[in-house]
């Protein structure tokens, strides 16, 4: 268990040494505006949304699901909020849109659970729904305008710290509290039941349903909070941009997390480090100067690179020939 | 509810009767500025009695191309679309010429050997709205300058031609150097983010350059959470003119913005009318745009309508 | 009907299903809209549409085996890129379609080698071959090329008239040719059966010494090679080559894969269903660009609720048939 | 030994380590052309490491294989199978997405113009399958059909090629005494055309039966190479479980039958589904073990599934306790004290990538619901104590259940059920794929829960053991319940039931 999480660690060493080598300054930290202010700061607070995401798809794909909304849904509670704030700088209304907004999230969570478990239809194509309409939902709430807020309490969300960034702060915590509600209870074993063996699951009376419905949920609320993070830090929702992708991004920092796209057993702090670490490499991508035109090339070495480092079979054929000379 | 009436159908060969029927075949609705040149074209359409048929692509070419189609299929008096992309026309206007449908061209032309294609252009010039950026930076600084670029989604029309444009000017004055160039996507994160990493990784910033209002408005949050000042430590320049752009270049935290006019909703109805009725028009119509210093941000700010 | 349906095996089902529906969508849209019936309509939803269906074909394969491609679409870019480019330089036509599908191959090829070789979840590495696919694109040029090579003109031009006035492209005969061929070779051949038995179970597969290392890494490459003809169809389609083509058009082909009734774990599914999945995504794209009102976010959302409504329907008449061929047996 | 032909198979200090476990060390096997060869050794012992690494599904730490006298190491199955080694794996491992013809013929099937020639596949996939005595349509799925015959079907696949070896690991696990018998003719006949054939089989009866020459393996090392004939059953289990014989028959006697008057328990009426058992009525009180008797596929499965909520019954009632109980899924029988122990454990019962010690808290767990976990102290005293109660090996809670042996999943989804304390346990194949001493302290298990209050339905492809243990016996045919018999008959009323006339119309739905 700790050995699989050593090499994902290993990678996200190597990819801020890079960092250091080429600009020296990265790993400086310096308190600006009564803040820590730095580099390594800025993989924190912008892979706050990619991780919260990646940890409410954790327990999606855990079950042997996968939720392509999470986007859309992020995009619609940053309208959803945005539209309600308008030009009011009250942190009440903040506060409120905010409620609305995950309130709303949640029901769409219900939505996707409702289609996967109720109806049984495949996950891909059930949440592939959501993920098409959620954006014209989100768009039709801004009628296609980006909408910019003024509201301080509102930017505290994605843009605030205390000391460190409010949004890793919130991440961190949520990340805390499903891993100890997941531990603490039966539910992460009940969850990795249902993922592994739906029908045995089944038979030892294992309510799969109510389960599954829970994670779409969780993974909607989840989805919800990054959106406000992403539209907070710039103080506008973009109903277009706004969690563009990020369903890819999470999906993906979940599987370098070393959880398999299969289902059942799931790895909370592998998730954590595959977020940093796809944060890292976009960060890295804008500090070290890849030009425009290389950085997919770049993106794409550095990823397989991580994860042939990871795979223990091709650790074995590396390493084949120092250990047939020794 | 729902947004889609009963309307729209019915119509099928437009030809016979006195109203024109147009196929617009949208982009998608990406930005603001996108969403603005709908709106104009559907309000425009509507003001001059013209049956609009429109299509949002979803930023698809290919769907854009389906569309024309589909309109062509329908018989449409007049087809008009944005081709975010020059190239890739040519097959579809061949069916439309066969049909016999004119076809007008918003925003950008498309790279064809045979002009018959379309009637018509009417666009902006996304590599003159660059040269404008850059022309007013070699104007308005003196000795050595670091300039950061914050470009649009690698590989469209209006990224690539407004480094064209800008570097094509900046190239007069040596002091003058992109000292780093990343993509922002043309949005606010984007463009916040990238230029969060340039403050650590760049030791002078003077100015900033960014294909969009967004972009640039991305970078005035990082810039401000640095710190520093948007306007004055650091110079921003951006093309587009949205309000949100505008408001904050009247509140001098940009210095100079392009503007990228989207209301072309009029002139393409005078022309579409024209273009059925058989009437002979310029190959070439270019949209009024000007650009804006922040006195004339503080003076247009309240008539902008987007 | 019934006799026929309840004598079809329950697998046939979603595939059934998918047709019917399709069946349905198609007669709805021609009741509403004038025009609509039309065998050029029909006709439009496989030109526009062939690129897609190879795509789909090479899709379902992958699907079928238990992986996942998600670089077809970047490679579909890279193919328009390579002829765009390749035909600039001056290369002679065979040469570049030659060197296209080549590139489509290994890149497949090694996508297949690293997911098999290093047991590395198909997920990560195809998205890697997505980001290499798209990024090499942009190395050869961030601007889009045009295609001017006359031959490619004229073969991208030309239509064949089928009896009724109704016209074709050669895209069209080229994707149905390739669904023959995944046809022939999924249902006809052990390598196909195979791809079937390692989806349904890899390890028993392993076991029952079926040569699934092979037939691992041979849908990827089947997958990469489809990709980059589908790439040539969409050179043809567009007569231009971009970085930015295809964007996002690995989930339609997934959505197109999945719709057809094909089980995203493997080992369940059909080509014909995906074949099915492609045409009602483009019937309803059709359906919308009739309607001709749809504001950008109205279009979005009846996209979804189009989609909502035909995968519940299905699931509907799969629920519906079993219990029925249940009570009847 | 003094055989003039030299070994067809020979394995030379095979050594296999798994973390955490020394499966094989230092083990010499010899398998000789034209005779059976039985590879004996409990549960966990090692048969099955030491043939998937004959087979090329492992490689060994060290030792060497040979085949024919030449060095072989085969990197994977297909190469074995290649080079004439034909298996059939402990568990079925075929595809059940594909049909019955396929899984038979699938990369040696017949061909036409370059492709696969289905109808000739079909047609030589139902000669095969006729050859053992299986008459099942070649284009099914194979997983519309139960366990036993896709056992037979993986059968049917390896021995529908020529072959020089062929090794049958645990084969009979899930067949009657009809099948069995059928299985051994063909045996018999392949052996006597000098294929060599390895056999692994918990049955001291068919390994007395059909062997020649048998392997002992205990805890990964050799114990020993004897001929059939001079190794009698008592120095056998000896050999095996290293220690004297005298435990195991007094855990014989100990299953003593009892009738039983207490309160019916659980009370079935006109019970059925349509398709799978005809409506049947049937009590069953506490402390009482009702057997089920019927051949493969006379729905036995399907009645302990109805009676269990697995399947949803289309008519008929069931009544605990004396009140109606709606039956909405295996959770409403859980609660109603209702346990299922399934034949198919790595389907529908082991959860095989958790740990021992989840897979035997989960029914507990999935009944408490999720926000209330059993204590750690609590699941630590339960898994120690079923690890030892039922020799669970190895006694380590935090193994993978996919990383055991056969029986030893066996036992820990028969723990999971015992852990609820259920009122009635339903058991389907419990004894599959379990050693001589764990299946006689499963017996015995069963009758102490009886005589302390738990009805038992007890579902056994083996006759004896069910009528040794049953206080009552239910008879199936055809899916349909044609009489129940006292704890006191014998084998043979029984089997003279089972194989009786078809049932007349009437009678059938
Ligand atoms: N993949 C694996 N990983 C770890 N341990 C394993 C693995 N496969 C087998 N083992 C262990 O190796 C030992 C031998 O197992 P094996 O399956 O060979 O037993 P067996 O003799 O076939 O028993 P049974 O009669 O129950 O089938 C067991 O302790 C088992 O737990
Ligand atoms: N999933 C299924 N689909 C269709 N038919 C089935 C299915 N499962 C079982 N059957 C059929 O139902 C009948 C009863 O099967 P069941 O498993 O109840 O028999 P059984 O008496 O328990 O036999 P076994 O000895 O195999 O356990 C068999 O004829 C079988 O072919
Ligand atoms: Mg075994
Ligand atoms: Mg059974």
């Amino acid at each position: 268990m700790k050995n699989r999480l050593l090499w994902p660690i290993l990678a996200l060493v190597a990819l801020l040494l890079l960092n250091l080598v080429v600009t020296p300054s990265f790993f400086a930290l310096r308190i600006q505006d009564g803040h820590l202010y730095g580099g390594l700061v800025d993989v924190l607070k912008n892979g706050a949304p990619t991780l919260l995401i990646a940890i409410g798809m954790t327990l999606v794909i855990a079950t042997r699901g996968i939720d392509l909304s999470v986007g859309a849904v992020a995009a619609i509670a940053a309208a959803v909020t945005c539209v309600h704030i308008g030009t009011s700088p009250d942190a009440g209304t903040a506060l409120a849109g905010m409620a609305i907004a995950l309130v709303l999230c949640a029901a769409l969570g219900l939505w996707n659970g409702f289609l996967v478990a109720g109806l049984g239809i495949q996950p891909i194509i059930a949440t592939l729904v959501l993920m098409t309409a959620g954006r014209g939902i989100a768009m039709l709430v801004t009628e296609g305008q980006i909408i910019t807020v003024n509201n301080d309490a509102y930017r505290q969300v994605g843009a605030g710290f205390v000391v460190l960034p409010v949004s890793i702060l919130i991440s961190l915590a949520v990340l805390g509290l499903v891993a100890l509600t997941t531990r603490k209870t039966a539910l992460g074993m009940l969850i990795e039941a249902v993922g592994v063996n739906p029908e045995a699951s089944r038979l030892a009376g294992v309510r799969s349903r109510t389960i599954i419905w829970t994670v779409y949920v969780f993974a909607a609320v989840c989805a919800g909070i990054a959106g406000l993070m992403i539209s907070s830090n710039v103080s506008a929702a973009d109903a277009n941009s706004n969690g563009l992708w990020i369903e890819m991004d999470a999906i993906l920092a979940v599987v370098i997390g070393g959880t398999s796209l299969a289902g059942g057993r799931y790895s909370l702090t592998g998730t954590l480090l595959g977020s940093l670490i796809i944060q890292t490499l976009t960060t890295t991508v804008y500090t070290i100067g890849v030009a425009a035109e290389v950085t997919l090339v770049f993106k794409a070495v550095v990823v397989i690179t991580v994860c042939l480092i990871q795979s223990p079979k091709a650790r074995a054929a590396l390493s084949f020939r120092k250990v047939a000379v020794s | 509810g729902s947004g889609s009436g009963g309307a729209g159908s019915g119509t099928g060969n437009g030809s016979s009767g006195d109203t024109i029927t147009m196929g617009f075949a949208q982009v998608g609705a990406e930005s603001g500025w996108r969403t603005a040149n709908t709106k104009s074209i559907q309000d425009e359409a509507k003001a001059a009695g013209i049956d609009l048929k429109f299509s949002d692509a979803q930023q698809k070419q290919e769907n854009q191309i389906k569309a024309i189609r589909s309109y062509i299929q329908q018989k449409v008096d007049v087809i008009a679309f944005s081709p975010v992309v020059e190239t890739g026309w040519d097959t579809v206007l061949l069916e439309a010429k066969r049909a016999n449908i004119p076809v007008i061209l918003t925003d950008r032309a498309i790279d064809s050997d045979d002009t018959s294609l379309y009637k018509t252009f009417l666009g902006s010039d996304f590599v003159e709205e660059g040269r404008k950026a850059g022309d007013w930076l070699v104007q308005n600084v003196n000795g050595p300058t670091n300039v950061v670029e914050l470009q649009g989604t690698t590989g469209a029309a209006p990224a690539i031609d407004r480094k064209k444009g800008f570097e094509e000017k900046i190239a007069a004055k040596p002091d003058i150097k992109v000292v780093a160039s990343q993509t922002g996507d043309f949005t606010r994160s984007g463009g916040k983010q990238v230029m969060e990493a340039f403050l650590k990784s760049q030791p002078k910033i003077d100015v900033v350059y960014a294909h969009n209002d967004d972009m640039g408005l991305g970078a005035i949050e990082a810039i401000k959470a640095a710190g520093k000042v948007p306007g004055k430590d650091i110079k921003i320049i951006t093309v587009d003119a949205v309000k949100d752009g505008m408001t904050a270049l009247a509140n001098g935290e940009i210095n100079f913005i392009v503007e990228c006019n989207p209301l072309l909703g009029k002139q393409l109805m005078e022309l579409a009318k024209k273009v059925v009725k058989g009437e002979e028009v310029p190959a070439r119509v270019v949209t009024v745009e000007g650009t804006f210093t922040q006195e004339q941000a503080k003076a247009a700010l309240p008539q902008r309508q987007y | 009907m019934t006799a026929l349906t309840t004598r079809l095996p329950a697998r046939f089902l979603p595939v059934l299903a998918t047709v019917v529906l399709f069946v349905i969508t198609f007669g709805a849209g021609s009741l509403r809209y004038d025009g609509f019936a039309s065998g050029q309509v029909i006709a439009n939803l496989f030109i526009d549409n062939a690129f897609l269906i190879v795509l789909a074909a090479g899709m379902t394969f992958v699907i079928l085996s238990g992986g996942i491609d998600l670089s077809v679409g970047s490679v579909v870019a890279l193919s328009t890129m390579v002829t765009a480019a390749g035909l600039r330089a001056g290369w002679p036509v065979p040469l570049v379609i030659i060197a296209v599908l080549l590139i489509g191959s290994t890149l497949g090829l090694l996508m297949g080698v690293v997911i098999h070789k290093f047991d590395i979840q198909p997920f990560i590495v195809t998205l890697a071959g997505m980001f290499l696919a798209r990024g090499l694109c942009f190395l050869i040029s961030v601007e889009s090329v045009s295609i001017k090579d006359a031959t490619f003109r004229e073969v991208a031009t030309a239509v064949i008239e089928l009896p009724g006035g109704v016209t074709i492209t050669y895209n069209v005969v080229i994707a149905l040719l390739v669904v023959l061929a995944a046809l022939y070779v999924l249902h006809r051949t052990r390598f196909g059966r195979t791809v079937y038995a390692v989806g349904g179970n890899e390890q028993s597969a392993l076991l029952m010494g079926l040569p699934t290392a092979r037939t691992k890494v041979g849908v990827y490459v089947i997958s990469g090679f489809c990709s980059a003809l589908a790439g040539l169809l969409f050179s043809l389609y567009m007569l231009s080559g971009y970085g930015l083509h295809a964007v996002g058009m690995e989930l339609d082909a997934i959505a197109a894969v999945v719709i057809g009734g094909t089980l995203l774990a493997g080992g369940l599914g059909y080509v014909l269903g995906s074949l099915a999945g492609v045409l009602v995504l483009g019937t309803i794209q059709t359906l919308i660009s009739f309607q001709g009102t749809l504001s950008s976010w109205w279009t979005k959302i009846v996209i979804g609720a189009l989609l909502l409504v035909f995968i519940a329907v299905q699931r509907g008449m799969i629920r519906g048939r079993r219990r029925q061929a249940a009570v009847a047996s | 030994m003094t055989e003039s032909p030299p070994p067809v198979v020979e394995m030379r200090g095979i050594s296999l380590a798994f973390p955490g476990v020394k499966a094989l060390q230092d083990v010499d096997f010899r398998l000789f052309p034209g005779e059976v060869h039985a590879l004996m050794g409990e549960n966990g012992a090692g048969k099955s490491t030491l043939i998937k690494t004959l087979t090329g599904v492992h490689t060994p730490d060290s030792g060497s294989v040979l085949l024919a006298g030449e060095s072989v190491a085969f990197s994977s199955p297909g190469q074995a199978q290649q080079a004439g080694i034909s298996t059939v794996y402990q568990e079925v491992n075929l595809c059940a997405n594909l049909t019955v013809a396929e899984n038979i013929l699938l990369g040696r099937e017949p061909r036409r113009f370059g492709g696969i020639d289905f109808p000739a596949m079909r047609k030589r996939a139902a000669e095969v399958l006729a050859r053992i005595g299986v008459h099942i349509d070649p284009a099914s799925v194979l997983e519309t059909h139960p366990i036993a015959v896709q056992q037979l079907v993986a059968i049917a696949r390896a021995i529908a090629v020529d072959c020089r070896v062929l090794v049958l690991d645990e084969p009979t696990s899930s067949l009657d005494a009809g099948e069995v018998a059928e299985l051994f003719r063909i045996m018999r006949v392949l052996r006597d055309e000098g294929v060599a054939i390895l056999f692994v089989s918990h049955f001291l009866d068919q390994v007395y039966e059909i062997s020649d020459r048998m392997t002992v393996l205990r805890n990964g090392t050799l114990v020993g190479e004897h001929l059939t004939s001079e190794l009698d059953r008592r120095d056998l289990i000896s050999k095996m479980i290293g220690r004297e014989l005298g435990a195991l028959e007094a855990i014989e006697d100990a299953s003593e039958r009892h009738s039983v008057s207490g309160p019916v328990l659980v009370r079935a009426e006109g019970l059925g589904r349509r398709g799978a058992i005809a409506p049947f009525d049937l009590d069953i009180r506490a402390g009482e073990v009702v057997g089920l008797a019927g051949l493969l596929g006379s729905g036995r499965t399907e009645l302990a599934r109805l009676l269990f909520g697995a399947d949803r019954a289309d008519s008929g009632r069931l009544i605990v306790d004396g009140t109606p109980l709606h039956l909405r899924g295996p959770r409403s029988a859980i609660a109603a004290g209702i346990a299922f122990c399934s034949e198919d454990r790595k389907g529908e019962g082991l959860v095989a990538d958790l740990s021992i010690r989840d897979n035997l808290v989960l029914a507990m767990q999935a009944a408490r619901g999720w926000s209330r976990p059993v204590s750690r102290k609590v699941k630590d005293s339960l898994v120690e104590k079923y690890l030892t109660a039922l020799d669970i090996r190895p006694a380590n809670p935090d193994a993978l259940v996919r990383t055991l042996s056969g029986g030893n999943q066996q036992k820990v989804l028969l723990a999971r059920w015992l852990v609820t304390e259920p009122r009635l346990l339903i058991l389907d194949e419990p004894t599959r794929g379990i050693d001589i001493g764990a299946k006689a302290q499963i017996q015995q298990l069963v009758t102490t829960l009886a005589a302390e209050g738990t009805a038992v339905l007890f579902i056994s492809a083996e006759l004896e053991e069910v009528v040794r243990i049953a206080d009552r016996i239910v008879v199936l045919r055809d899916r349909h319940k044609i009489a129940e018999l006292d704890g006191g008959s014998t084998i043979d009323e029984v089997v003279e039931l089972i194989a009786g006339d078809p049932v007349p119309e009437e009678v059938a739905s």
